[in-house]
């Protein structure tokens, strides 16, 4: 956070100011929508490496980063992009080769965490997982645990509820905080200063946002000033919370960004092709990222025709009759 | 009139929604039901995504629950602590059924969506929760897609990633758990519920031209059949708007 | 809740049927600003005793609930209403005389109790009211609180962090959700099912309407249809919670209607300086409440051009240079 | 140039916020002092309500906390779990600086704004908390406002509803709250400071033409006297920043 009037600068200077090899991240989103995709490809195009990545269900971000080699271990609730990988791929792949750690936990108990970050408390509350193995099997030992002065010592708990049997409830589990190092959201609308105006769905980046020591804010559209303040029931995260903010329009692609554009199903087909194989794989990180300067770099390879075809109709906010087959 | 099984299988879990129940969606088939009943059965029911969209009206299918498509014409749109507080809300979250798929299954319909194998070295890993355990958790009825394979309807699941009856009658109050479970799952052969008492799975229905033994070959675990019935097909009417209002683009079925 | 498409009533059958002798209410606004004033009023106006009211800061509300002799036992963090009653007036007498039982807690904590009702579970976690009297003091006994079936057996408890030190956090304080039978709020629009859209600020409106058992929203639009389902970011509160729907234009007066209309200062003047005095307050009562028939019969007395006064600058939201001193 | 008590208690206050604060407010005084530090000393400080109203534009001087004065031109426009979230939050609640009133303080102030007398047979019942608790629970820095009078500055508090330093020294921690308490009293006589090792009270600043006697004549509690000053008045900008721009109404002044 900072209270400065105006924080706008560009990706490669936000990404590698906040972006610490080793540090604890988090991305907004939700599988294929609303990830902040050219925050993801530039973390892999500066090879920041051995990153700790807290996520619920960001499909999309999460793959790539996996598959560009930035991740070294993850606490998610669900690692899938829909029809285009109902498990995502080099995530998959990754866990069964063991190259990165893993932890499971739920979406709620995730968004929880998230919030409880926000909030400034220890813990939240939850009856999801009981009788459950998200409670019995732990991803990262006790002694990794203690090792790493980011994690706390327990995965989390059971107890019993300290009001007796009040709201029908005997037992609860309790979900640590989570205080990410970085969050990155890709927004529709921002203001140099960092107000946030997300349009559609939420998802938990309101939660991520205000956990984090550091915010990295994406946008579609920068305002100038006083814009966002017309009307302000409409933003979601206030510019307290903000430390950078870049303007870049399709930072979301190939995931959707609602009322801009859809996602690309070509892309994430294509993608999903790619990384099913660890040689195109390999071509497919030199192609579509590290041989390309910035995510500018990646819309001109795709071309300008194929980003028509997902241009949001104003009416539905997604490309109506798109071929996604 | 032709049907498929997809079909067959959507229009089951259709028929179970009813007119007050608020139905939590995952992808494919589960929001294919939800559309169905819909359009079909329970034109009041609510259709409501993990992400935050409720009552989405939707045009077109969505291929993933954070799809732009479930955000266009909703009753609001949240985000995610809105849609599981309404799910453990004691008063809207007894009125939401959940439609819930998985890699394995046991007797007591519990889930697992998290690995094959041990969990540290896993041969298989899959997605993982998502919200699967925490609509689980919270919803006093479900229903669950599986297919029918041997290997997917275990004796002990690697990992119990959604409680259904843990270990049987009164496992979930045990664990601490509010009431609920799943009321049947449906596959591509057959249709199981549970037995109110044991809350063991038991064969329900078979679908025509299916034989319980069948089912049984197809299954590790052993499910009472003596139950059973033949599940009625999808009428004309069923398939017809299930065709046209429902998946028009043909991405499911 | 119901899933009914049509929820649209009158405020006399909402309130006696879900409001009954007894029963345990939440209000929703802010000192003098969106309280429910038309349901406050009839409640008074039916008489209705022994309530047992939930209030954060819901000023005026709160305080005519009190002087109508609605109100047995309160839970309640600020009982003021501005300038214009630095201490509720009715609420004072009551207290000090011993005519109400009443338990503090902070704003926080009650809005925390209200989103743990919400959220389903029993409790939510803050540090705030650590080593203050809100802790030792109880305002209902143990034996109270056995004896009466909507009260948790403790008021709030302290605990350790189970999570160590996690976030620098040794100890909490936990605080026991709220389920109010009934939620009365007043929101700006609302459809004929029940979705909400609350414009400035939400209070802690949001929270109150979720975790009631039934929902009574009064507003000032009523809209057909599929009017709020466009644009439905706005909406913050969804139908699924809503049991009765009344159109009351000016529900909320005397108190503020963001956008609508401002307080009337000198209805509020007048109300203070009668609270003040038995007497008078006997005569506010019979002339402004019991004497009346409903919400418009006080919009007539007031009358047209007072309402003028208070009309809000479409700009602002608020009634720009209204006389308030 | 002429000032009143009001406006030197104010610009006192006003001096004291900097650019980095978010500055949490109350009604009264403390809106006052809070918007002259943002037109004065402090421009990119930002006025924040409990209501969830955050750097509001604040045209006209609003009455209480939930005016909707305060939602005009927001930042943003959320609600109490907003709020008081920021201020317990690790990352924004280090910035806030909040401005309380009360009707009882001891000498490590502690806050009373509850009752005078028993808490079940009050003589005198106050408003209650409101957000004063949390706002003193959480924030690193606050700015007390108070009438100097000698029920008000006691020994024991009748009811201790916002805690400063509790009993001292290490008293919060031992308590469970956060590094923070109030930086400053300010009265209508006098300013009160926190001694950094004992955490108690002492005199700092005594009003053009205010003996120090004086002032402890009108306290109950004893404090240290020996390293007061004269506070400076209010300087004509300092004046007319003041009147002109916050209110020019003249509610408050």
């Amino acid at each position: 956070m900072n209270l400065k009037q105006n924080k706008q600068t560009d990706l490669k200077t936000a990404i590698s100011t906040y972006v610490k090899p080793g540090c604890h991240l988090s991305i907004g989103g939700f599988t294929i929508n609303r990830n902040p995709m050219a925050a993801v490809y530039e973390i892999i195009r500066q090879k920041i490496k051995g990153l700790h990545l807290y996520a619920h269900s960001n499909g999309q971000g999460v793959d790539e980063l996996i598959g560009g080699h930035c991740i070294a271990s993850l606490e998610i609730a669900y690692a899938g992009s829909g029809k285009f990988a109902s498990t995502c791929i080099r995530f998959k792949k990754a866990v069964q080769e063991k190259q990165i750690l893993v932890e499971d936990y739920s979406n709620y108990q995730m968004t929880l965490r998230f919030l409880a970050g926000a909030m400034g408390i220890p813990f939240l509350p939850t009856r999801s997982s009981l009788g459950s193995d998200i409670i019995r099997q732990w991803g990262f030992s006790s002694e990794m645990r203690k090792a790493t002065p980011g994690l706390p010592d327990d995965k989390l708990k059971v107890m019993d509820n300290p009001f007796k049997d009040w709201c029908d409830t005997q037992k609860v589990v309790v979900v640590p905080a989570i205080n990410p190092d970085v969050t990155l959201i890709h927004v529709q609308q921002a203001d140099l200063r960092g107000n946030c105006r997300i349009q559609g769905l939420t998802f938990a980046d309101v939660e991520q946002a205000k956990a984090a020591k550091h915010l990295i804010i994406t946008c579609e559209e920068i305002c100038e000033d006083d814009v966002l303040k017309t009307d302000s029931d409409r933003n979601q995260i206030p510019f307290i919370h903000a430390d950078a903010v870049i303007h870049i329009p399709f930072g979301a692609y190939p995931t959707a960004c609602y009322r801009y554009y859809d996602y690309d199903p070509r892309y994430l087909k294509d993608y999903a092709a790619m990384a099913n194989n660890d040689k195109a794989h390999g071509d497919y990180l030199e192609t579509f990222i590290h041989g390309l300067d910035d995510h500018q770099g990646l819309l001109e390879l795709v071309g300008q025709e194929r980003l028509k075809t997902i241009q949001a109709d104003p009416e539905t906010g997604y490309a109506s009759n798109l071929d996604r087959r | 009139m032709d049907y498929t099984l997809k079909e067959m299988m959507t229009i089951i879990a259709a028929r179970e929604i009813r007119n007050d129940d608020i139905v939590f969606c995952g992808t494919g088939i589960s929001m294919l039901a939800a559309m169905a009943a819909k359009n079909i059965n329970a034109p009041e029911s609510v259709i409501f995504f993990e992400t935050g969209a409720l009552d989405s009206r939707l045009e077109e299918l969505p291929l993933a629950v954070g799809d732009s498509r479930v955000m266009y014409k909703t009753s609001a749109n949240g985000g995610l602590l809105d849609s599981f507080a309404a799910m453990q809300n004691p008063v809207t979250g007894r009125h939401v059924i959940g439609i819930l798929g998985a890699a394995q299954i046991d007797k007591f319909g519990n889930l697992n969506s998290t690995v094959i194998g041990d969990y540290h070295s896993p041969e298989i890993r899959f997605s993982g929760s998502g919200g699967g355990c925490d609509v689980a958790s919270f919803v006093p009825r479900s229903i669950i897609f599986m297919q029918h394979e041997k290997r997917k309807f275990v004796n002990r699941l690697d990992y119990l990633t959604s409680p259904g009856y843990i270990d049987g009658k009164g496992g979930r109050k045990k664990a601490g758990l509010p009431d609920g479970g799943p009321i049947m799952v449906i596959t591509n052969l057959a249709v199981m519920r549970f037995d109110e008492t044991t809350k063991e799975m038991y064969l329900s229905g078979v679908y025509p031209g299916i034989t319980p033994e069948r089912v049984l070959m197809n299954m590790e675990i052993e499910v009472d059949i003596s139950r059973v019935k033949e599940e009625i097909p999808p009428s004309e009417k069923e398939l017809r708007l299930l065709r046209e209002k429902c998946d028009h683009q043909r991405l499911i079925l």
